[in-house]
């Protein structure tokens, strides 16, 4: 219930809090000498060139967006899922059909040659 | 003063308000973007409040609002597709610039 | 105070508060994630109204899936560096006028408003129930989100697959082998 | 006994009598039960990290003939603590061009996230914080956040490694965490629940094990999960010799110690909902029940570990297609499979 939820704020709260506290207290124990070299941005050892920010491929933000839709998907699919067995036969072919257009997407990627990485 | 449902519905409305804003404002069109999903989320904010505070025995408002999410889900991909493909012609997402649609 | 009201308040804070960084910031970067505080803090708010399933969604979608997206497209089309360029348009006290005007227009009639709060019990499992309202009551609109999702990813897959014949990504060709080796790979074939 | 669910209980007595007596209302003294409660959890995890780092080591060793940590104490076992203790001490360089607000945040987001978890673990009788209604969905929910953390590292390092690795890393985590959640479907349609504590209670005989009902499901619980926590063959994102470390490039000292201790925690909570969802979660004959969960989730690390030094690597190309043209289809093959059971059977 609600107040079950209040143990999830506090982990989340005493979890930050111990990240914090080691961290403060390895800043009590470590050294700290910083240089340039040190502090520039590490290439293998080479001298960094060029921006970091590469123009990536577009086919990640492909990947993301399937995965959007079929995340949805699977947020649809877990109340049905829970009430499964006391909807029947029934809620079967309603997923059926939910699920074949979805995959009817996945299909038409893939026959566009979207899953392949070239 | 308890919190009841005056309070989440004008939380709802500053954060309806905020979206407008930066919907307005923001020249970067993932920002946009952005605002609109903050938008979509104080809807969210009401409707379940509703649900919860008039018709506790009826989820609908839940119901209602999962279908939101998924609506947004679909709008979020085809925008920032679109905002993608403007990136590639114009080399850059400033929708002030971008005015292709004009002619 | 209780218990309810100061974590109402608490997140109440959190969203507006990030809601406003998301809208003013610079970065562009900072916005996403600053978009993803202010969605976590609705998810807090939907556990409070008993809506958890729903909680989860918000998470499971806005944080983990649409936010991935709005930072992947914040990757592929601005820089690190890119702080320093003006981010907002001419439109601000425009923006200002109609979005505060809007909220005291919707504040006032919110004011004027008798809400009938029920004071039935709270329908605890909201899943199971969701689930069965799904499949009876919505079972039309569940059936049309899937083509909705279906039109949505060809539409996406058909406008962001264009670059491929802009030159982005063209398929790597394979590396011609060496003349000693191609002389080498000849013999062993005739 | 043996049992550690009678001791919990009665540190919880404890502190909520010798609050009580000082004069507390019940909300502070749950919160202050949360508070232990949580510290524990933590503490529970950094140990098993240092365990699970040396079994590591002392596993891949024996497998290459080897001999592993062997020095610091009995079969090296205080070898990690060692460790901890010199990567405490490491100087903590923040390089110059990095975003430094998310450079600092996203080692939290990382660690939090993977914690966060154990709200609603059963690791025993009586040894459960919280039974969450929405258990199984939680904890798929809460572990989105990793990627949000290893994007934040990946984006604000600005370093190109970083960058890709960041990249790689998230969209292979996506990628995979689709087969992921519709394989525990099938296991919700079988329970009608998504409470981890009632899933545990509906396999209390050996033949109850959801393994045997989901084959299907588990195998492909296991792979993704396995690439979900970037585990070989599924490692590129820190593929050492092809991107360095990945998205934890930049990262030195304590901050790199976040996200490795963050990574080992991971490990062993994809092990323990795999014991919870399939093989009855603490549910066991004679031994107490912790020590039944803590073995069957050993094992599973164990052959996690197996793998490691078993399978080479995935191209990168291999690895999407893996996770939608095989995994994804296999997955909805399962819940149709489950769907047909559950009614016919």
């Amino acid at each position: 219930m609600v107040s079950d939820f209040a143990a999830v704020a506090v982990f989340l709260i005493v979890g930050v809090g111990f990240v914090l506290f080691t961290l403060l207290l390895s800043k009590i124990f470590r050294p700290s000498d910083p240089n340039p070299i040190k502090q520039s941005t590490y290439e293998c050892g080479e001298e960094p060139f060029g921006p970091s920010w590469i123009q990536f491929n577009v086919r990640f933000y492909i990947f993301a967006l399937m995965f959007v839709i079929f995340d949805v998907e699977a947020i649809f699919l877990f109340p049905w899922a829970i009430a499964y067995q006391s909807l029947g036969l029934f809620a079967f072919v309603e997923m059926l059909i939910f699920i074949s257009i979805l995959l009817f997407g996945l299909a038409y990627a893939w026959k566009k040659g979207l899953l392949k990485w070239y | 003063m308890t919190v009841g449902l005056p309070h989440f519905l004008a939380l709802s409305a500053i954060v309806f308000c905020i979206g407008v804003y930066g919907m307005l404002t923001r020249r970067n069109a993932v920002g946009v973007l952005m605002s609109i999903e903050l938008m979509f989320n104080a809807v969210n904010i009401t409707l379940v409040a509703f649900a919860h505070y008039i018709t506790p025995q009826d989820v609908t408002g839940q119901v209602v609002a999962v279908f939101t999410i998924a609506v947004a889900a679909a709008e979020a991909t085809v925008a920032l597709a679109i905002v993608l493909l403007i990136y590639q012609h114009h080399k850059g997402i400033d929708v002030d610039n971008v005015n292709i649609m004009k002619w | 105070m209780d218990t309810f009201s100061l974590a109402f308040f608490v997140l109440a804070f959190l969203i507006v508060a990030s809601a406003i960084f998301v809208v003013s910031s610079k970065n562009i970067f900072h916005s996403a994630i600053f978009l993803i505080l202010a969605l976590s803090g609705v998810a807090g708010l939907f556990v409070m109204l008993h809506a958890y399933f729903l909680a989860a969604a918000q998470v499971l979608i806005y944080v983990g899936a649409i936010s991935v997206l709005m930072i992947f497209a914040v990757m592929l089309t601005s820089r690190i560096a890119d702080k320093e360029i003006r981010h907002t348009n001419e439109q601000v006290g425009i923006g200002l006028l109609i979005s505060g005007g809007l909220l005291a227009v919707i504040l006032y009639s919110l004011y004027n408003t008798p809400f009938t709060i029920s004071d039935q019990p709270i329908a605890e499992g909201a899943g199971m129930t969701l689930g069965r309202l799904l499949l009876t009551k919505f079972v039309l609109p569940f059936e049309v989100v899937s083509v909705l999702l279906l039109a949505a990813l060809i539409g996406a897959i058909i406008i962001a697959r264009r670059d491929t014949k802009t030159g982005d990504s063209v398929p790597p060709r394979p590396i011609p082998l060496p003349k000693s080796l191609q002389q080498a790979k000849g013999e062993s074939e005739s | 006994m043996l049992e550690l669910g009678g001791i919990v209980e009665a540190v919880g007595e404890m502190i909520s009598s010798v609050m009580g007596s000082l004069g507390f209302g019940s909300g502070m003294i749950t919160l202050m039960q949360l508070l232990t409660a949580a510290l524990a959890v933590i503490s529970f995890a950094a140990v098993l990290t240092l365990f699970l780092v040396w079994m590591e080591r002392k596993v891949s060793a024996r497998f290459q003939m080897r001999v592993g940590p062997y020095r610091v104490g009995w079969q090296g076992t205080i070898q990690t603590v060692a460790d901890a203790v010199k990567l405490l001490q490491k100087e903590d360089i923040t390089p110059v061009n990095v975003d430094r607000a998310i450079y600092f945040w996203a080692p939290v987001v990382t660690f939090v996230a993977a914690v966060a978890v154990y709200v609603t673990m059963p690791f025993g009788e009586g040894l459960i914080v919280r039974d969450l209604n929405i258990g199984i969905l939680y904890i798929i929910a809460i572990t989105t956040f990793t990627v949000i953390g290893l994007l934040m590292a990946g984006w604000s390092s600005n370093n190109k490694y970083s960058l890709l690795g960041g990249f790689r890393s998230a969209a292979q985590v996506v990628s995979y965490e689709v087969p992921l959640a519709i394989a525990i479907l099938g296991v919700v349609m079988l329970t009608e629940t998504l409470s981890m504590l009632e899933i545990v209670h509906q396999q209390s005989k050996f033949y109850q094990w959801h393994v045997w009902r989901q084959p299907l499901g588990f195998i492909v619980f296991w792979i993704a999960g396995t690439a979900e926590v970037n585990r070989t063959p599924f490692d590129l994102p820190e593929a050492d010799s092809e991107l360095v470390a990945g998205f934890v490039t930049e990262y030195s000292g304590m901050k790199f110690a976040m996200f490795f201790l963050a990574e080992f925690v991971n490990m062993f909570t994809l092990s323990a909902v795999a014991t919870t969802l399939y093989f009855g979660g603490w549910n066991g004959p004679l031994l107490p029940s912790w020590a039944w969960f803590m073995i069957k989730a050993m094992a599973g690390v164990f052959v996690l570990m197996w793998f490691r030094w078993t399978y080479p690597r995935l191209r990168v190309d291999q690895l999407m297609g893996f996770a939608w043209k095989f995994l994804l289809p296999l997955a909805f093959l399962n819940l149709i499979l489950t769907g047909l059971g559950i009614h016919f059977f």
